[in-house]
């Protein structure tokens, strides 16, 4: 009976708290998202796995001793995985159209106004009861607006990791949100003339250009802002891995296998911050709130920005590509495309938005240093 | 609310150096663009790729019923690849 | 030897009770299959998938000395595979 | 001179001791079954040459600072190899054939009869001078009957990591010789009829069963063994990237690139563990005798659960595919249609075997959840 | 302001120092070397690229934290990732022309006298003002001279982590050198007649002998040298998993995805050694200036090593394989190649030369062996 | 400097030491491939493999147009890996 009774002590269901099951039904939307609405399955599918496994009862999976324990502090906390990403993405990337176009980075720099007046939003929201956003919340939470996912855990892990479940959570769903949140945006701020835009054919870029840009952002990186070179370092490592030429092998297991492999114990270790202390409270509805507004704000940004700068410019700047800036490569240079094809089934603008999109990245990156410079101290 | 207040100056010189910082950095590097890769792509050109000069290169197999060795070679690759991962269980 | 056969006890209520629970949990996961995932099956059935409707998925390269392109980019991809794999040495 | 004197005192030959020179046998012995008789090579190759690297004199390789040191302590203690492994083998299985014939999983139940039997021989055996196996010794060593490579190191890296080099010998070694164990006792279980049974061909099996099918299995632990959640979680997690069809690229390099390398590291740390100390001595003949009794006794389980089975189901079973429930993916389930083709040359069974054998696989990881939670505490 | 004043502060530029910038340059140095000239380029470029960001200010790469701090703690100074890029090394080599032709296993011999005449070398050095070798640093600086990477990394972080920069620059790029520094030394040292000699074809070798040849080397190893086990194990652990054939997939993966992951680590935290304080002196011109004579005196000790056995065995021996001796595999054997073709269009030595080429692979780590017994203790 | 001359001695018993023992080494290593390799490879020589017999290991594919269902089952697979790689982004 000693056995029995000791087996329904170590069950589930002796054990549960409510909490936790709420934590798991989170985990568990998680994944519905990820394999029937396809939202940025992968990592969500791992990351909701995680919240499930970190909310079981008695498993202490997130205690020490436990696997996910040592996932998050060896990769997580560390910045490890999200850089070995960043390598991943930088080797995946090609800077081919923001060279072609440089005026292009303009729409990456403005489209990061949605971090920046998030931070502001973040504070102001510190009159609501029960939300007490101190500076690093808010910078953490404000980078949803880079709309790019290994930038985001990496700051959040370094300036509010009790917040990094909801940030990631809410970084990846509005990354997948992408193609339902701009087009509205996007139709509202310009006129069907200025989405009929067809821009000049980019000129071809040469092997040289290539594998120079990224020596000279790391450079210009080392120069203004140190803080930023492990997140623009390791995306500059990997991009150069790929230009260069002479080491293929390494480029594709960065863009492969060791992408790959980082991601699933990314995703479960950022699920395992989702336990219910951590999620089940007024500030992770907040912290929604602010990411939708941030997205909003940065796409309605970038459009602006290129409506100004196709007045002020002699070659015709589509402002639709300017929603491109907010990163979310390449789902938001694909948005952009679509919408311009709406409006002129012959006007493609997937090359062209390719280069605010790229320029997003690069401005999440800076804007990520800039936080951590002056409120990660 | 006096620290709700110098909260809200901090967030605001925050957007503003920020935003300036974020559009001085990413200018700079148009001028970067503009001067020093436009410079070095017309010292540098790419070689110009006589298409038959590497017919190795890119294997020209689109021709029905005419595949050359090294596309030979890479499927024998991929076969021997394929059953050294299927073949052998757990 | 006491130690003994308390120790026999003790192997032997974790024989009942382990097969009991594993029996148990085994079973009820036939219930889940016969009601859950049976419900599930005929709610949300297999898309009917008509052969030419994917002429993409497997690329129908039997007949011979036809190759799609499809299966050209797979082979130069290959191609390319075994050559960084083969041509770059230590 | 001096040098000469120092070379030859930092010589292996200057600092033999026996046990280690017998256990570089031993580790000479694996290498053997696994090139030459082809045992499992993929972790009897790595554990081999580990056993030989852990017993050269002087050069310490399980020592501090030692590299078989690191790969134990990072990986081996901490559960994360075995675990990782069993997420790539979760990617690896198709419960296509259990979700079709659920039946089949009570003979995968009956199976691990063959653990919990060996549990009570291996307290038995505390008979025999200069064996003192405590509960969980004997419980590390039960879980050889499980025929499941990961879950037995696992649970002895957690019960009795003094054992688990001796453990992993026998459960690979017989994990190997089931072609040889197992079909007498098929043969002496059933009747040259029973043997010809065919049984009715498979129903096929929706995408969204598959999906939902080891999510199922991770609820059912977390509610009744959350002991087992560490092993089940992730083979559920491996088995959902499979099936879900939206992280192919997660999916393959788990059952790939990082499969491959955890087994090497695997091979190598659990290879440490055979030191003579921990090795030579009456201990090991009874975990070896014990297991061949565990991998008998669950075969025969799992043959006389099916004949009972065939006798009260209205659609035939035919008893051999019980043998299948010891697990041993996919060798036992072969083995089973090997011997079915013997006696009736038209019988498939490779198909109707799956089930058992897969469950199997679930069977001992329950087993190995209950006797964490009783006997781990 | 004061947020200006800060980021300001935070910058690049205002907290550089000179040095940083050097060793900056000496980075992008290392880069021009990999990309433009392709020097060893897959651990050159990512340790040009380690040594730029080591040497950002402000950042703190190589601090406690940092991410280069973890890569050179846990995988360097630990001696991991030398050893995992040796076992991927022994998976790639096919021991077969040294079988088939055993006596070249003395070139690879003769080859090493340029380690330990670079060793008395060192010493000498110390003549000159500011440098003081100690045995230990002139025992790592020594191992230059086995051209051999891994070899040499792993010696110095047992010997002399501070040189370690230092010594992996000067160890690869005089690898790279190696088609510009070995034909002057043949030539000279060989008579145009001697350069025509063709050699007799090469026996097939048997799968047998090919498995068991590993496995001899590495119990020599451990009867005489134990401290070379690791760097030895390792190596014929990648080999016996190669010509064993049964475990194919780890023997892939051991060549392409571990080997490559493991590379951009090794490169990147090689390159953290790379800082001004432990680069910028007299003592990293001596070393370069070692390094150049190790690979001479290797080179004519080969050659001269091939002569003498020419004269006296009845079979012909073509002085230049001996230049092979040296490892730099397999640039080495393709000189001696290229070299006889110039001398005889109808000699092809590339087979003959790979002989020598891998047994100087072993020499090289017997030889780190013997260092690390004799002065490591 | 008697510190120099006793480094010297040092680095002088070093190399010789050394260069004994490697010669020692290898040689022993020669003696090695001679006796215990050359006997094995005589008492366990390599199946004389009939290239017929086996025509499913290298697949001989070369003549035009005639692809075997092992190379087509290799093809998909590669065009499968090919799209994994490169179809799904980020
Ligand atoms: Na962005
Ligand atoms: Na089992
Ligand atoms: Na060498």
């Amino acid at each position: 009976m000693d056995s029995l009774t000791k087996l329904w002590l170590s069950t589930g269901l002796a054990n549960f708290e409510l909490g936790q099951v709420v934590m798991m039904l989170v985990g568990c939307g998680l994944l519905y998202l990820a394999i029937a609405r396809n939202f940025e399955p992968l990592l969500l599918l791992p990351m909701g796995f995680g919240a499930i496994l970190t909310n079981i009862p008695v498993a202490g999976f997130s205690e020490a001793g436990g696997l996910l324990h040592y996932i998050y502090y060896a990769g997580i906390d560390t910045g490890i995985f999200p850089l070995i990403i960043f390598m991943g993405v930088g080797a995946m990337t090609d800077f081919g159209a923001l060279i072609a176009n440089p005026k292009t980075l303009l729409l990456g720099a403005a489209a990061q106004f949605g971090i920046f007046a998030t931070l502001f939003g973040a504070i102001a929201l510190n009159y609501v009861p029960g939300i007490e956003f101190t500076l690093k919340d808010a910078s953490a939470i404000a980078i949803i607006g880079g709309a790019d996912g290994p930038t985001a855990i990496f700051l959040a892990s370094k300036l509010a990791p009790e917040l990094l479940g909801a940030i990631a959570v809410a970084a990846y769903s509005y990354m997948a949100l992408v193609p339902i949140i701009q087009p509205p945006i996007m139709r509202a701020l310009t006129t069907e003339e200025e989405r009929k835009i067809e821009m000049k054919q980019l000129r071809p870029v040469t092997k040289i250009e290539k594998i120079i840009f990224p020596l000279g952002v790391l450079m210009m990186t080392i120069f203004f802002l140190p803080s930023a070179t492990p997140l623009v370092g390791m995306f500059c490592l990997g991009n150069l891995m790929r230009e260069s030429g002479v080491v293929d092998r390494l480029s594709t297991t960065a863009q492969n296998e060791l992408i790959n492999i980082t991601t699933i114990f990314l995703g479960l270790g950022v699920g395992s911050k989702l336990s219910a202390e951590a999620f089940l409270n007024v500030e992770t509805l907040g912290i929604l709130a602010l990411g939708a507004v941030a997205f909003s704000i940065g796409t309605a940004s970038g459009v602006l920005m290129a409506k100004t700068m196709n007045k002020l410019s002699k070659d015709p700047i589509n402002p639709l590509i300017g929603a491109a800036g907010v990163s979310a490569v390449p789902m938001a240079a694909r948005v952009a495309n679509k919408v311009g094809l709406e409006a002129n089934p012959h006007n493609f603008l997937l090359m062209h938005a390719m280069g605010p999109n790229v320029a997003g990245v690069l401005g999440s990156a800076v804007a990520a240093g800039i936080l951590l410079a002056l409120v990660g101290g | 609310m006096d620290n709700m207040q110098q909260q809200f100056i901090e967030a605001g010189t925050l957007m503003l150096a920020g935003m300036v910082f974020v559009f001085a950095f990413l200018g700079v590097l148009i001028i970067f663009i503009n001067t020093v890769l436009a410079r070095l792509a017309i010292k540098f050109p790419d070689p110009i790729v006589v298409p038959h000069s590497r017919p190795n290169k890119k294997s020209k197999s689109t021709t029905s019923g005419d595949i050359s060795p090294a596309v030979v070679a890479a499927i024998s690759g991929a076969v021997k690849r394929y059953r050294s991962q299927h073949g052998q269980d757990k």
